[in-house]
């Protein structure tokens, strides 16, 4: 017989049961939720994440759990790294690699805009000093992708060298390519002169047809001859690149770009956020990701300019070094920043096309970073 | 492992990593000049360069012209209506 | 050496191994099929649905077997619970709550349609007098569901506590929320005066985007806060509501509302009529589904109207009764029916937007009955 | 269990379950009014009440809207054309 | 400690790793993707394969293995046969059969040309005798249904009777797909008089909605009393077809016709792919398999072509003979083919729509010489 | 087994084979004369011939006649707007 007493069912109200960590891990979810949709920071991938922490957190549910929903696409799809995978598919597919083609030395400030992520991964290091951190090399290097500025490249590693972090690496790594417009300028400003800013670039050359379907074999080549451990990221960026610019294959293009992308988004967001649990989240180790992922960010920054003022003297004034700081990646976020402070400066100095070339290599470099961090340190 | 240690290996994984990052992208560099050499000659070779090469500039996409040619019939036709009917 | 004799190639046909139930079963997949198709009766699920139960009754193919295509369509999809759950975020992002924001109150008459839910339960045990049927508590409550005339939640209550009736249940469910517009109309003229059913109600007030936005949350938080068994089937609701209010995800919210929802449907659909095999659906059992579901829905009409009949009075005459009877759910056709039904009474009294409210309310007290029945029968 | 203590479980459950659902969707209708009065409180706040509320009527979504207005674009463009065609 | 020698910094590069044949068949690989990118050969399937391929050779990545994420694809879709099947489901959904039901006849071109299929079996297994050649009368079926001209039946037929030659016999049916209008116009004229293929076909009769929706009935309903093994491969194409033609599911219909076939046409190419490993291709199986693959379609060709001149005679000349070459499948290659050589011998003679029916008939005899072949080599 | 036997299994197989892929398509072919017959009887007593007969082309599909009004209705307005614009 169905037991009837208060108690039993007051048992299973949710009120009985939550514990403050899960009410305070769905207020977060409600605060990334809140910053998505007012201040419009990445929101196609915080809404989900948001709402997915709330689930994950609900008393008695077990959403999040091995026989909830959540639980299973986190299964499927991120421990698996078939998500992020398929995301970085559906990059290649929207992205157009012309502006890099046109100037291949821009490939260089992505470059350097990486060194943000080994010094965070020093930092990380650094941190254990501090009691209560005790991070091993393969969490460091996990929350060092953080500086990166790439979503799906930073949850592919996290999954892959260090899970329990995963979702506060997510949310930092989100979090701050949605701050970028903030954390950007004024690093720009302090390491750059006006008659820097003030450079016009030269239009970009034509780039032909033929080019841009090489592209992607030329990228994965390297990688292939340098760098096999980058290749499932690297191979799904160029495959769907050569989708998008072959021309011959518009329907599959099309599901790259959007279905897939689209679904894959959904539920990558809410497998992520199943990982905002109040036991993994509500740590000491949290705030150190948060505070090395602002710092990652601003070094990647900082490093980029630098390299560009090199080339700027290199070039004697050709290559304006804002487009330095588009080299974290964040696409298109920090290309949009360069064009603004560039505007600032100069009415009519539109940088985003040329700022567009460092900010696709900086997606080529943190993969290339990852792919270096999974051979020597996820052995 | 002591973190001394720890962050000794970090230190080698900077060097060792922005020694790869740099590598590679500066192989990527020429690598792409190659390409775009290749591409121009065998382009050229064909005659019709114009068949290949893509729109001049990098971002349109060929929806987004679809669109805006649809938008553009759309507004003119609104225009001609209150035109004529005003 | 292949065998050659005429013998093993007859025992290969299906016509040597065919079973009259296996037959009987096929045909009762095309009658779904038929009203499907010529009598428009929820086409979207009973086409899928029929034709399911025809490939998995073809003898020797095993299509519906665990090696075959519905087999793992049915284990991945609806053993986990996982393709109702994305269905209802569809619904979610289908549905606009306006009209239930705009009138509170009419939740109550979505409340009280529920009552079918419970007197069904009763008589479900009750059969049991009946020899032949032998129904636990588990299979009265996922008979019972049938009441809340919501496909989704029938189908993941009854994966849950009863997988061998889903099959019948399923198709009870989709079968009698087509026959809504028979079944309502006499109950709805029986239970209302003239003057009751003339009652024309005022247009409903503006709501604002930020009362849209917020609406899911406020359900989702109760749910939390009172029965978080029903978390999994609210929750999907209220995030698929939320991609389509929040204004900022239109990419996902477009995916939730088409891609994920058709190929969802199309698969759901398969995996239930798979269900549909001969051993289990052709038992008395069925039988008593059959008539259970239908007094169900009867029943959930009048206490609907009854309800509105009291708010009727409460309000001096501006609740028009009729609209009580859409909160069985059964969106929108329900709201369609009390359209009618009050046009035929009135040939200007236009009640679909103020129906669409307690239309909606039902779907929500269907998934907290759904997640009642969980708590207490499914633990 | 024999059939009288079954449904001596089933009138249980209906008496619970029954009142469950109408506890949780009168303590909806409560919070929903709390819920319209904030949002009216935000909006008047943030002054700009057009730009937060949404359309008058419930049912329309952008979409229809748009293709709404391209139809009567399109009849507009059709009736002109037959007009001055004839 | 991280260890920074150069020599496990060399070992984890491809260049290290790098087996010859691994290079060779990225270079395969390269090739595909060149004939579907220039040649324009079925680039549908080919680029995703030929990337598939490439993928899957890199040394140390995985991509391909059973952690891979071409190796998870390639589990969950190929080996239950999944992928093929929903092909099947949106070939239906795309294909019209009206021309078929305007011409029933025509069906017999359909079933000649399957000669090929049974021609080639022998073929395989006669190759027995040259040392080197090892193939079971599994592998043997397998390879002959390259004959079909249908790549879903053949990839669906060698995921259950010979796995390991999957590749292979995937790309020889893609590649001869794509070679049909060099394979078979020398065969057409060959074999055909000039006055034969001067004949004009009298228009096609209407057909109306009824026939088309019960089409797909006649055609499951023999399927299911002659042979249950085919019913996958017929069933999903018919429930396609259904959803298509019944006229109240246009949701589904368009969810089969694009979302689903585009991504599972994806996902199935990159996984076929993973099958073009060295060890697995580079045998003298493979080419083999190759030179009966071309075997094949040369005598489905002619085979459909003879009967094309059998009903020729018997109607007194009212068949153009050419259609027959179409009933080898390669929708709609073939039929637009014959065309082709239609107008060459006639400018005012269109035979696209007469070619049509054959060519549909013969993606029904392929499926079921498929279910021949499994119900009588593969139990 | 030995190559003989196989290649006359592979006889076998091909007999069989071709065999039941021509009863099969022959049994179809009356099937849907039969079908066709049934139909048309159907659709007969039904009266309203034209609302269930499809279009008179086989290939044709519905969407496809929508965009094609639409494109026509669009260079119709063009016409008609270069018309009196000029
Ligand atoms: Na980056
Ligand atoms: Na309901
Ligand atoms: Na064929």
């Amino acid at each position: 017989m169905v037991e009837l007493g208060l108690e039993p069912l007051w048992q299973s109200t949710g009120l009985a049961n939550l514990e403050w960590g899960q009410a305070l891990m769905m207020g977060v979810g409600c605060l990334l939720i809140y910053l998505a949709v007012v201040k419009k920071f990445e929101p196609l991938l915080l809404v989900p994440i948001g709402f997915g922490a709330i689930l994950t957190n609900i008393p008695l549910a077990g959403i999040g759990g091995s026989e909830g929903i959540l639980g299973y696409i986190y299964t499927i799809g991120i421990e698996t790294g078939v998500f992020p995978l398929l995301i970085f598919m559906g990059v290649g597919a929207l992205t157009d690699f012309g502006a890099l083609i046109a100037m291949p030395w821009t490939l260089l400030l992505g470059a350097a805009a990486q060194f943000g992520i080994f010094v965070t991964l020093l930092g990380a290091l650094a941190l254990n000093y501090i009691p209560g951190f005790d991070f091993t090399l393969a969490d460091a290097s996990a929350i060092a992708i953080i500086g990166g500025a790439d979503g799906p490249t930073a949850i592919f590693l996290a999954s892959r060298l260090s899970p329990d972090l995963l979702g506060a690496i997510a949310v930092a790594a989100y979090s701050y390519m949605a701050l970028v417009p903030i954390i950007q300028p004024p690093i720009m400003r302090l390491l750059t002169t006006e008659t820097e800013r003030n450079v016009v670039m030269q239009q970009l050359r034509h780039v032909t047809k033929l080019e841009k379907i090489l592209f992607p074999f030329a990228v994965l080549l390297l990688c292939i001859v340098f760098l096999p451990s980058a290749a499932p990221l690297i191979g799904m960026l160029t495959f769907g690149n050569l989708l998008r610019e072959c021309g011959v294959v518009e329907r599959l293009s099309h599901a790259s770009q959007n279905e897939i992308i689209n679904i894959v988004t959904i539920f990558l967001g809410l497998a992520v956020g199943s990982k905002l649990s109040a036991d993994k989240f509500l740590t000491i180790e949290t705030l150190g990701i948060l505070a090395l992922g602002a710092f990652a960010f601003c070094i990647g920054t900082a490093t980029g300019l630098i390299m560009g003022k090199i080339m700027y003297r290199v070039t004697g004034g050709k290559i304006n070094p804002l487009i330095g700081a588009a080299g974290v990646s964040a696409v298109p976020m920090a290309a949009r920043v360069v064009n603004k402070v560039g505007l600032e400066t100069n009415h009519h100095n539109f940088l985003l096309m040329h700022a567009m070339g460092p900010n696709v290599a900086g997606v080529i470099g943190s993969a290339v970073a990852a792919g270096i961090l999974l051979a020597l340190v996820g052995g | 492992m002591p973190i001394t240690d720890l962050l000794l290996s970090g230190v080698n994984l900077m060097a060792i990593g922005m020694g790869i990052v740099f590598t590679f992208l500066l192989v990527l560099v020429f690598t792409m000049k190659g390409m775009s050499k290749l591409a121009l000659l065998v382009t050229q070779r064909q005659g019709g360069v114009e068949a290949l090469s893509s729109q001049p500039s990098v971002g349109g996409r060929e929806q987004v012209g679809i669109r805006g040619d649809l938008i553009a019939v759309i507004t003119a036709a609104i225009n001609r209506y209150r035109m004529t009917h005003s």
